[in-house]
C-alpha cells in the first residue's frame, strides 16, 4: 500500500481519478449539511441560532487538527523511507490546514462574542489553536523560503515533526486546564453528548470537509509532481572529453 | 533634476519586488508583530485587568521592533555589493533613494501593520469602541518610528558594528515617542481623550523627526562610503 | 552603441591612496585620452581595487589628484565627471531576488536611460552577454559566471565614456572573456576610456601600468 | 420559521458562512490555477503525464 | 572520536571569537532585553502594583527575544561560506559543532543576561529577598529557551531571509516554557513557592525540548546541505 | 607534504547531476587513479560547480554512480571517503572577523590536523600563498585575491589525498596562480587525486573533461 503510493506516476494516476470524487463528495455533503444546520436543525435552547456557527467551527477546528497530523504523518513516511510522494502531500496539506485554523479561530472568535462576552481570551485551547496557526505559517513559509525545493522538503520534515507535539495540547487543552472552551461533546470517548437533530448535519459537514482536505492533497501533490517531472525533462546535452578520451572514459557513454 | 522621480520609482519598484517575493522581509515584519504579541498575551495571562494594563505598552513596542526588524539591514546590501557607492556617485543627492526606501518600507510593513494593530488591541480586549481610536494614535506616531529606523539603519550601514550601533542610536531615539505614545493610548482609555497632551507630543515629535533625520540620514549613507 | 559626444581626457598626478589609515598606493601618474585604455598590472594587494575606487569617486585620494576633462568644457560642473563613469567593483552587485531583467531595469533607471530605449537596450545587453535565456530567472539561481555576466550588461546599458573595471574577466569562460574585450574595444572606438584591473590579458588595446 | 432568520445572530452567522466560503473558494481557485499550470506546461513539452517514467 | 572535543573546542573559539568581536549578536540580543525592560516599564507606569503584576512577564518576554535575536543566524554564515558542508562531510556527527555553538551562545548572551536579569526584577520592585529566587527561575527556564531558538536558527538556516524566518519557528515552541515561567515567578511572588509545580513543569521541559531537539537541529542542519 | 598513504582510485559512470530539480548534467563518466587530475572546462552554467558539489559528497547524484576506493581497502567505512576530500568552493570560505591565523587554527582542528603540527602547518600554509604578513590582520582588510589565498592554505593544512578545487586561480595573480600551479603539481606528485573546475589553463598536467 505504501509501497504503491511511493510510486509518483502510480500516485499521480490515483489522484487525478481521486480528486473529482472527493469533490462531488464535498458538493453534495457540504450542501445538504448546510441545508439541515441552517434551516432544519433546531436553535439550541441556551445559544439560540449562534450554535449554528458549529457547523463551520467543529469541522474546521477539527480538520484543521487532520490535517496537521496527516502532514506530521506524511513527514515522517518521508524522513524514514524517503518517499517522494510524501514530502509532496504533506506540504499540499499546508496551506489548506492554515485556512481551516484560520476558519476556526474566525468562526469562534465569532461566536465567542455573543456567548462569552469576548471575541478573545487567553486559555488554553484557544492559545494553542493559535500557535498551530503559527506552526502552520512557519511550516509553509519553510517551503517558500527555500530555492531548492528538495532541500525544502528535507527541512519542513524536520519541522512537521516538532510541531507535532502542539496537537495532543490544542486536543486535550480542554481537558487538562480550565478553560472557557466546552470540552469535547462529539469526538469523546463514550458516544457524542449532542441531540442528533443537531448532529447530522454536524457529521455530515465533518464528512465534507474531510473530502475537500483529500480534494486539495490529490489536486496540490499532483501538481507539484507534474512540475518536479517537467522541470526535470529539460534534456541537457552530455559532457564529453577534449583531449585522450581513452583515458577518461572506460565505458564509452550512453 | 528630471532623473530623480524615476530615480525614486525605480528604487522603490525594486525594494518592493525584493520585500514581497517569498522570503521577503515584508510578510516577516509582520509575523514578528503577531508573535510578539501573541507571546506577551500568553505570559501575561488571562486576567483581564492585566491585560488591559499592558495592552498600549505591547502595541507600541511590537510595532516599534516589527519596523525596527524590518528595516534593519535596508541599505545594508546596496552597500555591501557596491550599488550605493555608484549611485552616490550617480546623483547629487540620495534623497530620492532615501524616499524610495521610506516608501517601500510604508508599503510593506508599515500597511500591513496598520491593518493587523487593531486586530492585536482586540485580542487584548480592548473594548471594541477604543480600537480604532487607539490604531489611529500608534499611525499618528509610525512617522517618527521610521524615520528613527530609517536613521539608525543608515547609521550602521557600512560601520563595522552595524547592528550594534543600529540598535545603539535607534534606541534613544524611539524611547521618546515610545513612552508619549503608550500614555497618549493610556489616556484614551481611561479619559476618553484622542487628542490629549500626549498624542500632540508624539505627532510633534513626529514633525521634529520628519524633518530632522531623513538629512542626517542621507548624509550618513553619503559618508559612510567615503 | 552610437560613439560618445564629446572626447575626454583623463590624468592622475603622483596620486596616492590610502585605506584603513595606511598608505597602499602611491605616486600613480598618468594620461589618458579618448580611444585610450590602461590595464592596471600588480600582486594581489598591490592596491588596484583601492585605486579604482578612487578614481569611481568613491574614496577620496590621500595626494595628488585626479583631472578629468570633456573635450567642449561647456557642461561642465563638479559632479559631471561621476555621471560619466562606469563603474563595475570586484564582486558582482546582483541582488539574488531580482530578475535579471527587474536588475537592468533597476540600472537603466539609475544611470538615466531614457524610457523609451529601455526595453531594447535591455534585451540588447543581455543578448550581448550571452544570457538573454536567463532574463526571468532570479538571480540566485545564476552560476558565479553568470552573475558576472549580468553584472558587465550594466556596462554596456549606462552608456558611460569612461569605464571602471574591477576584474571584468574573472569566473568567466574564454568565449564570454573575448566577448567582454570585444565590448571593450567597441567602447575605445567610440572614443571611451577605460581602466581595468586585471590579472588576465586583456584583448584589447591597452597601455599598462604597474601598481605596487 | 422565516427564511434565513436567526434574529439577532444573522451577522455572526452570515459573517462566519461568508467567510468560509471566501477562504475556501479562494484556495479552491488558487490550486485549480496551480493544477492547470503544471497540465499546460506538461502538454507542452509533449507527452501523455501518466505514461512517462521519472 | 577523539577529534570531537577538538572539533568542539575549536567551533567553541571561533564563534567567540567572531561573537564579541564587533557586531556581534550578543550585544544585540543584551540591548534588546534592556530597551525592552525599561520601555515596558515606561510604558507601564510609576505605580507598584501594576509594575509588580507585569515584572515575571517582562523578564520572561525579554530573555526570550534576546536570545531569540542573538541566535536567529547562528548557522547562516557557516551554510553561506560552505563551511557547514565541509564539517558535515567530515563529521560522522555534527554534534560536537552544535554543542560548541550552543556554548558560544551560552556565554555570550546567556551570561551576559543573567547577570542583568536581577537588575530587571529590582527596576521593577521586587523585594529584594525575591530578586535572586526570581532570577533563578528564570535562569531554569534557560535550557529550553536556548534549545529552541537554536531549533529555530538550524531550521531556518540557508532559507531566504532566515532571521526573521527562524523567530516564526521559534516562537510557538517557546510559548510552553514562557507560560509556565511566568506562572513560576508568579507563585514565588505570591505563596513564596519556589518549587511550585510551574517550575517543576519548566524544568521538565527543559528536559524534554533538551532531549528532544538537539537531533532534530543536528538532523536539520545534515539534511538541509544533501 | 609528504606523499599520501594508500593509493586512490575514483570512477564516476554516467553521473547526473540536478539542481533546483532541473537537469543540469547529464553523461559524466571518467577514471582517475592516484596522480591524475581532471580538468573541467564548459561555459558559464555548464554545470562544473553543480557537479563538483556531487563529488564533494554535498549533494546527490541524480542518476549513475560514483566510485572512490582506496588502494588497500582496509580502513573502508561508508563515511571514509567524505574524509579523504577537500573541497574548496567557488566563493572563499572566509570570516571577515576573523585573522588569517584564526581562520587556520579552526580549519586545522576541523580537518583533525594533530596539535602539535598545527602551528608549523599554519606557518608554512600561509607563507606558500605569500600572505604570511597577514596573519594576524582580519580577513575584512584582505583584498579579493588575498581573500582566495588565504582560501587555498586550507588545501595544503588538510593533507588530503583527493582534492576538489572551484576556479582555485580567480582573482589569483600571475604569481600566485603559478604557485597553486606548483602546489596541485605536488600534491599530484604525491599520489593525490585533483579535479578542479577552472576558466585558466591550469599549469599542472591534466585530463580535461568538457562539462554541457
Ligand atoms: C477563537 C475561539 C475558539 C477556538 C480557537 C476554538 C477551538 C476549537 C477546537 C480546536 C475545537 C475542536 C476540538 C476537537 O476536535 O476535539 C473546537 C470544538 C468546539 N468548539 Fe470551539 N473554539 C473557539 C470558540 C468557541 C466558542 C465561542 C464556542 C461556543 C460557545 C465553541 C464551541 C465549540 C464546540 C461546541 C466544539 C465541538 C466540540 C466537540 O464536540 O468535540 N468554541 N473548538
Ligand atoms: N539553485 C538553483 N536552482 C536552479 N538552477 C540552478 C541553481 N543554481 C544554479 N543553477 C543552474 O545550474 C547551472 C549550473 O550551475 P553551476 O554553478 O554548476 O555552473 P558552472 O559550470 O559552475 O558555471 P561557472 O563557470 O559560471 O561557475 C546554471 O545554468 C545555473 O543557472
Ligand atoms: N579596510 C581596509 N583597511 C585596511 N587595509 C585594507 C582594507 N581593505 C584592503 N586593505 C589593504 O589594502 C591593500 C590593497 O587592497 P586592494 O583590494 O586594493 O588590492 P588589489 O590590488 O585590488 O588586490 P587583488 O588583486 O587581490 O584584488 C591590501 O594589501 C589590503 O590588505
Ligand atoms: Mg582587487
Ligand atoms: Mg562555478
Amino acid at each position: 500500500m505504501l509501497s504503491y503510493f511511493a510510486n509518483p506516476s502510480k500516485f499521480e494516476a490515483f489522484a487525478r481519478k481521486g480528486g473529482p470524487i472527493a469533490f462531488g463528495i464535498f458538493l453534495i455533503c457540504t450542501l445538504v449539511a448546510t441545508v439541515g444546520g441552517l434551516l432544519l436543525a433546531p436553535e439550541d435552547y441556551q445559544q439560540g441560532d449562534s450554535a449554528r456557527i458549529l457547523y463551520i467551527h467543529a469541522p474546521t477546528a477539527w480538520l484543521s487538527l487532520s490535517a496537521y497530523t496527516f502532514i506530521a504523518m506524511m513527514s515522517l513516511i518521508a524522513f524514514i523511507w524517503r518517499h517522494p510522494v510524501a514530502d509532496v502531500t504533506a506540504r499540499a496539506a499546508a496551506a489548506p490546514g492554515a485556512a481551516f485554523t484560520a476558519l476556526a479561530l474566525l468562526s469562534g472568535a465569532i461566536w465567542g462574542a455573543p456567548t462569552w462576552g469576548a471575541a478573545w481570551v487567553w486559555d488554553a485551547r484557544l492559545t494553542s489553536m493559535l500557535l498551530l496557526f503559527f506552526i502552520y505559517i512557519g511550516y509553509i513559509a519553510v517551503w517558500a523560503a527555500a530555492t531548492d525545493t528538495a532541500r525544502a522538503a528535507r527541512i519542513a520534515r524536520i519541522l512537521a515533526l516538532v510541531g507535532f507535539i502542539n496537537i495532543p495540547i490544542v486536543k486535550f487543552s480542554v481537558d487538562w486546564w480550565n478553560t472557557l472552551h466546552q470540552p469535547a461533546s462529539i469526538l469523546r470517548i463514550g458516544g457524542p453528548t449532542i441531540h442528533p437533530s443537531m448532529l447530522w448535519p454536524l457529521l455530515v459537514m465533518m464528512v465534507g470537509f474531510t473530502a475537500l482536505l483529500a480534494w486539495f492533497v490529490f489536486v496540490g501533490a499532483r501538481a507539484d509532481l507534474i512540475a518536479q517531472r517537467n522541470q526535470r525533462a529539460e534534456a541537457s546535452a552530455p559532457s564529453r572529453p577534449l583531449d585522450n578520451p581513452t583515458a577518461i572514459i572506460d565505458e564509452s557513454p550512453a | 533634476m528630471s532623473a530623480s522621480p524615476r530615480f525614486l520609482r525605480a528604487t522603490f519598484a525594486r525594494d518592493f519586488a525584493i520585500a514581497t517575493r517569498s522570503g521577503g522581509g515584508w510578510f516577516y515584519g509582520l509575523l514578528f508583530f503577531a508573535l510578539f504579541a501573541t507571546l506577551s498575551g500568553l505570559a501575561i495571562g488571562p486576567e483581564r485587568a492585566s491585560l488591559a494594563i499592558a495592552a498600549p505598552a505591547i502595541a507600541w513596542l511590537a510595532t516599534a521592533f516589527a519596523l525596527q526588524l524590518a528595516s534593519a539591514d535596508c541599505f545594508e546590501s546596496d552597500f555591501r555589493d557596491g550599488t550605493l557607492r555608484v549611485l552616490a556617485a550617480e546623483n547629487e543627492s540620495l534623497a530620492p533613494y532615501y524616499v524610495g526606501k521610506l516608501l517601500s518600507l510604508i508599503a510593506t510593513i508599515g500597511v500591513p501593520l496598520i491593518c493587523v494593530i487593531p486586530v492585536v488591541f482586540l485580542m487584548f480586549g480592548t473594548p471594541a469602541s477604543d480600537v480604532s481610536g487607539a490604531a489611529a494614535l500608534i499611525i499618528i506616531g509610525m512617522p517618527a518610528l521610521l524615520v528613527i529606523v530609517l536613521f539608525a539603519a543608515a547609521i550602521a550601514t557600512g560601520l563595522r558594528a552595524a547592528g550594534l550601533l543600529a540598535s545603539l542610536i535607534g534606541a534613544p531615539l524611539a524611547a521618546a515617542p515610545l513612552i508619549f505614545g503608550v500614555l497618549s493610548v493610556k489616556s484614551l482609555f481611561e479619559r476618553g481623550v484622542f487628542w490629549s497632551p500626549e498624542t500632540m507630543l508624539v505627532a510633534a515629535l513626529g514633525l521634529f523627526f520628519g524633518v530632522l533625520l531623513p538629512p542626517f540620514s542621507i548624509a550618513a549613507l553619503r559618508y559612510g562610503l567615503e | 552603441m552610437g560613439p560618445y559626444q564629446t572626447s575626454w581626457n583623463v590624468r592622475a598626478r603622483d596620486l596616492g591612496c590610502d585605506r584603513g589609515g595606511r598608505a597602499i598606493v602611491r605616486g600613480v601618474s598618468f594620461t589618458l585620452e579618448s580611444g585610450d585604455a590602461l590595464q592596471l598590472f600588480g600582486a594581489n594587494g598591490a592596491g588596484k581595487s583601492t585605486l579604482l575606487n578612487v578614481f569611481g569617486g568613491v574614496a577620496t585620494p590621500a595626494e595628488g589628484a585626479l583631472h578629468w576633462q570633456a573635450g567642449p568644457a561647456a557642461s561642465w560642473d563638479a559632479r559631471t565627471p561621476q555621471r560619466q563613469v562606469l563603474f563595475l567593483a570586484d564582486a558582482p552587485s546582483v541582488k539574488a531576488q531580482l530578475t535579471a531583467h527587474e536588475h537592468l531595469r533597476f540600472w537603466a533607471a539609475a544611470y538615466g536611460l531614457p524610457n523609451g530605449d529601455r526595453e531594447s537596450a535591455i534585451s540588447a545587453a543581455l543578448e550581448r552577454v550571452g544570457i538573454e535565456k536567463l532574463k526571468d530567472t532570479r538571480a540566485e539561481r545564476f552560476s558565479a559566471g553568470q552573475r558576472r555576466r549580468l553584472d558587465f550588461a550594466r556596462a554596456l546599458l549606462a552608456r558611460r565614456p569612461i569605464w571602471l573595471l574591477d576584474e571584468p574577466t574573472a569566473a568567466l569562460d574564454a568565449q564570454s572573456a573575448e566577448v567582454i574585450g570585444v565590448a571593450i574595444t567597441d567602447h575605445l572606438s567610440a572614443g571611451g576610456v577605460a581602466i581595468i584591473a586585471t590579472h588576465a590579458t586583456l584583448n584589447a588595446p591597452s597601455k599598462r601600468l604597474a601598481i605596487g | 420559521m422565516e427564511f434565513a432568520d436567526y434574529g439577532r445572530y444573522t451577522p455572526h452567522i452570515v459573517a462566519c458562512y461568508g467567510a468560509t466560503v471566501v477562504v475556501i473558494g479562494g484556495l479552491i481557485a488558487y490550486y485549480r490555477r496551480r493544477l492547470n499550470r503544471a497540465l499546460k506546461a506538461d502538454e507542452k513539452s509533449g507527452d501523455v503525464p501518466s505514461n512517462r517514467k521519472s
